[in-house]
């Protein structure tokens, strides 16, 4: 079987398929995380919103209006959010900040089930991409095609606004020292806000892709978190490479360690995550900023 | 240009300011001079919305400012260089300068990226590295060329010379001369006595929060008696 | 007492410093001068050990400490002051002196009493204390002073752990005419038997504690010897003086 | 006169197992509104949330056993907090109804007169479809479950009874539980292995991308899925949606079993509720049934109540329902059903098969009878 | 740095006293409620003291009492150790493998800092999950509890066990405040606010943070074995994150960085979620917002505003530090990458 050439594409694909559902999430914590130093736990929470508001929107108004819909649902939450709870945080350090996101995390598990039931909902998958691709001889679900090509043009848009704009040295600027930057005509709140909002919209996004995928439950967010954590470490805070290193990283090691060291499959990447820190304690591409 | 009225300002519950009054005129340069703890530096970070003032006046140009944001405040024209200079880490040199640069067009005869490294070329040299590598000294050129590209109407220089090489610091003195005679607008605090007395236009010591002596160069050189009383020499 | 043969770093393309080397006997007091950005403080890290040199070896008492760690070069004796305030802000002036007297007498180590009430600890505590002129703020914290007080501690902790080779990087930058003038003071109150390696870029100061002076340009020493050949320098006058000095 | 008693409701009211708590609680007050009518008792429920954790749960149960000194307690949906709890119930002698934690152990070496389980056990549903398989003609199977003590149970008792049948297991595997999301990797595996269909154990949220997951590669049709019915059980059909179409599954209960005493209980059920009734909403009706009719038979108090649990027998939704006197477990017909299209578009279950009820093995089990 | 002011001696005895006359005079559950808020205690005061005042944010000090328990657990049912000798070897395995985590994480800070431990405690929790010696998912039941007769003392009425749950938390307050006051808790607060000054004033940093976090994790450890023998059966839910979530939520509410602060924690804790669940399936949310509440009064958790309000003298939160310091650390990195 491992000497097929097909198990290693299929198994790559998968691989590849998870690492960019990862990437999608992970990218929006590191962002918000690694830019403003901001540990959101809730991350996940706002994934899982992003994964009902997809189904629920996706009811009504198809697949394609519910991958629109999410987002921007998200990130109006964001929005909330960020006026009532994190614009207050942002100077109050690491561990209040874990505090009221870990606070923030029950809070929306039961609102979740007050609002949608406790028992799992899911999307169905858009006609257009119910089907299988052929790819290297091996038959592939079209739409963890749709994911991995998602993935990877997120990735690239960021890449680009964040390297060719200056906005990236503003925010970075503004992380370092924010009331230098503000006496440098920086308006740092303002911008941090833009930053907190598309790291939700991004996390919505991630959710809106996942439930066709998943099964949408009220706790599917708290399963993301460590997996989301996991990556941004391993990558490092705050950084596109980061991000895309780790998720592959991560993807890559759960999906061949599952299927070819079962008994090892979930020590290995704790094991992994120990050892990086270990040999590079900021992870492996910490963000210059 | 820069007035301040009876202002009251400082940490939390302990008040640092009291009743500081205090004047920097159109196209001069004022330097504020005192102990150690005086308050100088408070008084300038009362003056960038950086401490809320908590009564008192403080207008620019005419406009009050006091209990601005910094954004608004620096964006009225006001360019300051922290004592802790404050560079941006995580950015490169030319980063931290572009941060200036790009943000705040140059007026024609204006500070652009290239004038400034004529003025600091140590800088040039640096032009990739992150701002913490710098040296001490390295920085502080950052500081004050970061400040310079934002065009100010007021420059604000705390402590401009700490720990400057005695060439650097000359070279310093006669780039904010030439400032001067553009007819840039200062304010300058300065351990360094005869560095501010031959810069200033105007005088004023402060001690324990307030205004205690008000001069000109020439009066406070030849006031001994001041020195001695106010700052130690 | 402190040698360094050869001492080389660099980083990327940048030569921080080359080839230093430099010989301290016992009680010498050696201040260090040149433009900023010669590699001064980097000079100091690699003496410490914060920074490994490419090539080089330093040697404290005879002995090779280059592949030692901090800490280890610390409790041999060997004590640095920063350029920028490195120092226990949440902490009171007593506590931050406190700590690295207790550090000094062994008792940091201790699970069974509290180190910082000693009696060798605040004794050491005090005369620190006395000898930087902190006697006033020993129970305010740290984040409540002023900077110049801020500097003197910096010093302060650099002493308290009674150094038998002490570097001082700038102690005097930021600090006022009058407490500059106390700094002098303090020099001439240390026990001659310290070894004494100051960066300063206040002529006066250094002209007048120096036995010896070193000159540092782009990581290289240009000029080795006493204040009085330092004074009659042109080299120095052109790299580092330059018309200043008579200002 | 009327008698009170006193019962203690132990669920997951929050956390994962909520929606099951939720199901079972709703049949279990549903059962006593039904039957208690006539029995001249009347209920006083005490209900606490287990968390499904066995901590949690153990120091409930202490609580409503040494402080609200309940007659009898029902419930339990996780077989960690059965197992933690056993000793107490057992000690203190106050009966408890199982309504769902299905680990054989309880009505096996564990097995104590004061449990009684009105819902299942893990190898009863599975035992079953073992010979079931063969007789369809497949005897290579690819077993996957959830790496767990239930999973572990279900995926076993099912390979025990398919190798005696006859059948071959080519491939095993065993997932981590709860914290597998995407089955890609495995389901490729069992594609390449040769077998002939796959027989699968999940439940919850596993169950429902599971069997996507499984559609979405395009499996379904040369590799037929197979499991314990727990994989397309009411609860979760229609979130699967049309890739659970065509899974045949084995299950105590299912809504769609034809009998009088199932069509009253879906009647009413989703009058209360509002949607069809699971299997886990059977266990509540089907323990509160249990103990109304031992109250009838005169029972008053703990002792007497245990007692009489142990010689329940009626016939239910789920047909002719008895308890096992030599190891307290229930014994019912276990039936074979497929999902099939219904109308407007949602999935029913299409009873194949009602295999005949069948008791446990002793297993170790030493049964004293209450009197 | 820790003090012993006295508002906080007024605050243990009150606390100490309240203790006592309802382990006295409560129903059955009550008593329970009083072991259960000490065993808590006992945890949140060892993570209080390398994260209060280390900065060593640890996410594995459930896991290390989930290690305590287990160990407690298989020497006595599976080894067949005297229960007070198992409790001893409880202590020690968990110390020493804390130790090791202490060494080994000592190296990075903030937020890697709680990563890294959080890696150790789910290995931790994956490798009892799965290995059947363990028990995997069931657990392992039968616990017995240590046999006082001799002292005439039986650990099973829950009213005797309670006190000893409370007498083992007062030891713990004791040693923990002592080692805090101690040269050890001085020199670890001195790295938490500077680790590179502690360094060149000779401290060896890594043997510090290890000691600590090994003392840390015997102290945990005390507190699972007690755990453990509080309801007789150990599961693998122990050691899952989400239980040293709530530890340090415990800790973070009471007020990190006082000991008497998070002990208040966990009578909060735990009072609030027996009371808020008995009214609500929903407490997860209730609990959630009363927790953000706390947190956003920007006061050091409760007794943090106590001591705001009733104490002249203001120590630095810890918090406040460490929020200093992973900034700096962060902007560090950047740094380091360039070069
Ligand atoms: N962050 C702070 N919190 C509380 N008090 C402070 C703070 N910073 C400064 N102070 C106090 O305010 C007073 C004035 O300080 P300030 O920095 O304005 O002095 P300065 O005149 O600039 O002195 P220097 O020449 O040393 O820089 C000092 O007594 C100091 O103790
Ligand atoms: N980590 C680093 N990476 C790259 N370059 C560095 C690094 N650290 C220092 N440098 C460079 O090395 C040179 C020497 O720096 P150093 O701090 O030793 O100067 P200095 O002599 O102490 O100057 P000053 O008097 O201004 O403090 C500077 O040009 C600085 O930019
Ligand atoms: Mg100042
Ligand atoms: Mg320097």
């Amino acid at each position: 079987m491992q000497a097929d050439l097909g198990f290693w594409v299929l198994q790559g694909l998968n691989a590849l398929q998870l690492s960019m559902l990862l990437f999608l999430l992970s990218v929006g914590l590191t962002v918000i995380f690694g830019l403003m130093h901001f540990v959101n736990l809730a991350h996940g929470s706002l994934y899982a919103l992003g994964a009902y508001a997809a189904a629920t929107a996706g009811a009504a108004i198809g697949f394609w209006g519910g991958l629109l819909v999410a987002p921007l649902a998200v990130a109006a939450l964001g929005v909330v959010l960020y006026l009532v709870f994190i614009r207050r945080m942002r100077r109050a350090g690491p561990m209040a900040q874990v505090l009221v996101t870990f606070g923030l995390i029950f809070v929306m598990l039961d609102l979740t089930r007050i609002i949608w039931g406790a028992q799992a909902l899911s999307a169905p998958v858009p006609a257009l991409l119910d089907g299988r691709l052929t790819i290297l001889g091996v038959e592939y679900p079209a739409y963890r095609l749709f994911v991995i090509a998602l993935g990877l043009a997120i990735w690239g848009v960021l890449a680009l606004v964040l390297s060719r704009t200056q906005i990236g040295a503003m925010i970075r600027a503004g992380v370092d020292n924010d009331s230098m930057a503000a006496c440098m005509g920086i308006d740092v709140e303002r911008m941090f806000f833009l930053v907190f909002c598309v790291g939700c919209a991004l996390a919505g996004l991630a959710g809106a892709v996942a439930a066709p995928l998943l099964s949408v439950t009220p706790d599917m967010g708290l399963q993301i978190l460590i997996p989301t954590l996991i990556v941004i470490v391993i990558g490092g805070l705050g950084s596109l490479k980061g991000a895309i290193a780790g998720s592959l990283i991560y993807g890559v090691v759960q999906t061949f360690g599952a299927v070819l060291f079962p008994q090892l499959a979930s020590i290995l990447i704790y094991g992994l995550l120990a050892a990086v820190l270990i040999l590079r304690p900021a992870g492996l591409f910490p963000a210059k900023g | 240009m820069l007035e301040l009225n009876a202002v009251d300002s400082g940490y939390g519950e302990t008040q640092v300011l009291h009743g500081m009054t205090v004047t920097a005129q159109a196209g001069r340069v004022l330097a504020i001079l005192g102990r150690n703890g005086a308050g100088k530096s408070t008084t300038l970070k009362t003056v960038m919305g950086l401490l809320p003032a908590k009564t008192g006046q403080i207008t620019f140009e005419g406009r009050a400012i006091r209990s601005g944001r910094p954004y608004d405040i620096a964006r009225m024209g006001l360019g300051y260089v922290p004592e802790t200079r404050d560079i941006f880490r995580s950015l490169t040199v030319r980063e931290n300068l572009e941060l200036a640069a790009k943000r705040f067009p140059a007026p024609p005869g204006g500070w652009t990226m290239a004038r400034v490294l004529e003025l600091f070329p140590r800088l040039g040299e640096r032009m990739a590295n992150g701002g913490m590598q710098l040296s001490g000294g390295e920085q502080q050129m950052l500081a004050i060329a970061r400040a310079l590209l934002m065009n100010p109407r007021l420059l604000i220089l705390d402590e401009p010379t700490e720990g400057l090489a005695p060439i650097i610091v000359k070279l310093i003195h006669d780039r904010l001369m030439d400032l001067k005679q553009t007819g840039l607008s200062m304010i300058l605090v300065e351990q360094n006595f005869g560095f501010a007395t031959s810069l200033a236009d105007d005088v004023v010591i402060v001690s324990k929060g307030q205004i205690v002596w008000t001069g000109t160069p020439d009066e406070i050189r030849a006031d001994a008696e001041a020195q001695h009383r106010w700052l130690g020499v | 007492m402190l040698e360094t043969r050869n001492l080389s770093k660099s980083f990327g393309a940048i030569h921080v410093t080359r080839n230093v080397s430099l010989k301290l006997e016992r009680g010498e007091r050696r201040v260090i001068l040149g433009p900023n950005g010669a590699g001064k403080t980097t000079l100091f890290n690699q003496l410490v050990g914060e920074i490994t040199p490419d090539k080089g070896q330093v040697f404290l008492a005879g002995e090779d400490v280059t592949a030692l760690s901090v800490q280890a070069r610390a409790r041999r004796g060997l004590s640095r002051s920063y350029q920028k305030n490195t120092l226990f802000d949440g902490l009171t002036v007593e506590e931050n002196l406190g700590l690295a007297a207790s550090v000094t007498h062994g008792h940091w180590h201790n699970i069974r009493y509290d180190s910082l009430t000693r009696r060798d600890v605040q004794d050491t505590v005090r005369e620190v204390a006395e000898q930087v002129r902190l006697m006033p703020y020993l129970h305010a914290r740290v984040s409540d002073v002023s900077y110049g007080v801020r500097r003197q501690l910096e010093v302060g902790v650099a002493l308290a752990t009674r150094p038998l080779v002490l570097l001082m990087d700038e102690p005097t930058s930021g600090v006022g005419p009058e407490m500059a003038k106390g700094f002098h003071e303090l020099l001439s109150d240390l026990p001659r038997d310290l070894t004494l390696l100051i960066i300063e870029h206040d002529m006066d100061l250094a002209f007048a504690v120096a036995d010896s002076i070193t000159v540092l340009n782009y990581g290289e020493v240009v000029f080795d010897g006493s204040p009085e050949e330092a004074r009659g320098s042109s080299l120095l006058k052109d790299i580092y003086l330059g018309a200043w000095e008579d200002a | 006169q009327a008698e009170d008693i006193k019962v203690g409701l132990l669920l997951p009211f929050s956390g994962v197992y909520a929606a099951l708590g939720e199901e079972i609680e709703t049949g279990f007050r549903l059962g006593l509104d039904t039957f208690g009518e006539g029995s001249g008792a009347s209920f006083e429920i005490v209900r606490e949330d287990s968390e499904a954790s066995p901590p949690v749960g153990l120091a409930k149960t202490r609580k409503l056993v040494m402080q609200d000194k309940v007659d009898v307690m029902a419930g339990v949906v996780s077989s960690g907090v059965l197992g933690a709890i056993r000793d107490v119930v057992d000690g203190a002698k106050v009966p408890l109804i199982v309504a769902n934690a299905g680990n054989d152990e309880a009505t096996g070496e564990a097995c104590s007169p004061w449990i009684t389980r009105m819902s299942f056990s893990n190898q009863q549903v599975n035992r079953p479809m073992g010979k079931y398989l063969v007789d369809q003609g497949i005897t290579k199977v690819f077993t996957i479950g959830a790496d767990y003590a239930a999973g572990q149970q279900m995926i076993g008792a099912f390979a025990e009874a398919f190798k005696a049948a006859g059948g071959e297991i080519v491939g095993q595997e065993f997932t981590p539980f709860q914290k597998t999301q995407d089955f890609g990797p495995f389901l490729a595996k069992a594609k390449s292995s040769g077998a002939q269909a796959v027989y699968a154990f999940y439940a919850g949220g596993e169950a429902i991308s599971f069997v996507k997951q499984y559609d979405s590669f395009g499996m379904k049709d040369a590799l037929p899925l197979y499991g314990a019915g727990f994989l397309t059980s009411q609860l979760y059909v229609d979130a699967q949606g049309p890739a659970a179409q065509g899974v045949i599954t084995a299950l105590h209960y299912v809504p769609t079993i034809d009998n009088e005493a199932n069509k009253q209980f879906v009647e009413a059920f989703k009058a209360k509720a509002g949607h069809l009734p699971s299997e886990y909403a059977v266990h509540g009706y089907d323990a509160a049934r249990a103990l109304v009719e031992a109250v009838k038979s005169g029972a008053t108090d703990g002792e007497t109540l245990g007692a009489a649990l142990q010689k329940t027998s009626f016939d239910g939704p789920r047909g002719a329902t008895a308890i096992d006197p030599a190891t307290n477990n229930i014994v019912q017909p276990i039936y074979v059903y497929q999902i099939v299209a219904g109308e407007g578009g949602a999935q029913t279950q299409k009873v194949l098969a009602q295999l005949p009820a069948e008791a446990d093995p002793v297993n170790g089990c030493e049964m004293a009878l209450i009197n | 740095m820790f003090r012993h002011t006295s508002l906080r001696f007024w605050a243990l005895g009150l606390i100490a006293a309240a203790a006592v006359l309802r382990a006295l005079t409560a129903e059955y559950f009550g008593v329970e409620m009083v072991a259960e808020i000490a065993i808590l205690a006992i945890l949140v005061i060892a993570l209080d003291m390398v994260a209060g005042f280390g900065g060593m944010v640890s996410l594995c000090h459930g896991a290390l009492m989930g290690a305590g328990a287990y160990a407690y657990a298989m020497l006595t049912v599976k080894v067949g150790l005297a229960p007070s000798a198992a409790f001893a070897g409880a202590i020690a395995i968990t110390g020493a493998a804390s130790w090791l985590i202490g060494a080994v994480c000592g190296r990075s800070h903030g937020i890697y800092f709680i990563m890294a431990t959080l890696a150790f405690g789910q290995m931790a929790y994956s490798l009892v999950f799965e290995q059947p010696v363990f028990g995997g998912d069931d657990g392992v039941s039968g616990v017995p509890r240590i046999d006082l007769s001799l002292i005439g003392l039986d650990l099973n009425d829950p009213r005797t066990f309670a006190f000893a749950c409370l007498f083992v938390l007062g030891f713990v307050y004791w040693f923990a405040t002592h080692v805090l006051q101690a040269g050890l808790g001085r020199t670890l607060t001195g790295i938490m606010h500077n680790e590179q000054r502690m360094r060149a004033l000779g401290v060896n940093v890594w043997r510090i943070k290890a000691d600590m976090f090994g003392l840390a994790g015997m102290i945990a450890a005390a507190a699972g074995a007690l755990a453990a023998q509080h309801v007789m059966f150990v599961s693998p839910g122990l050691l899952n994150w989400t239980v040293s979530g709530e530890a340090l939520v415990v800790v973070i509410l009471g007020g990190l960085g006082t000991i008497i602060g998070p002990v208040i924690g966990a009578i909060a804790f735990v009072a609030l979620k027996h009371e808020v669940s008995a009214h609500t399936d929903y407490w997860h949310l209730v609990v959630g917002l009363i927790l953000i509440a706390v947190v956003m009064s920007r006061a050091n958790g409760i007794f943090g505003w106590l001591e705001q309000r009733l104490s002249r003298a203001r120590p630095v939160p810890a918090r406040d530090v460490i929020a200093h310091q992973v900034r700096k650390d962060l902007a560090a990195q950047g740094a380091l990458e360039d070069a």
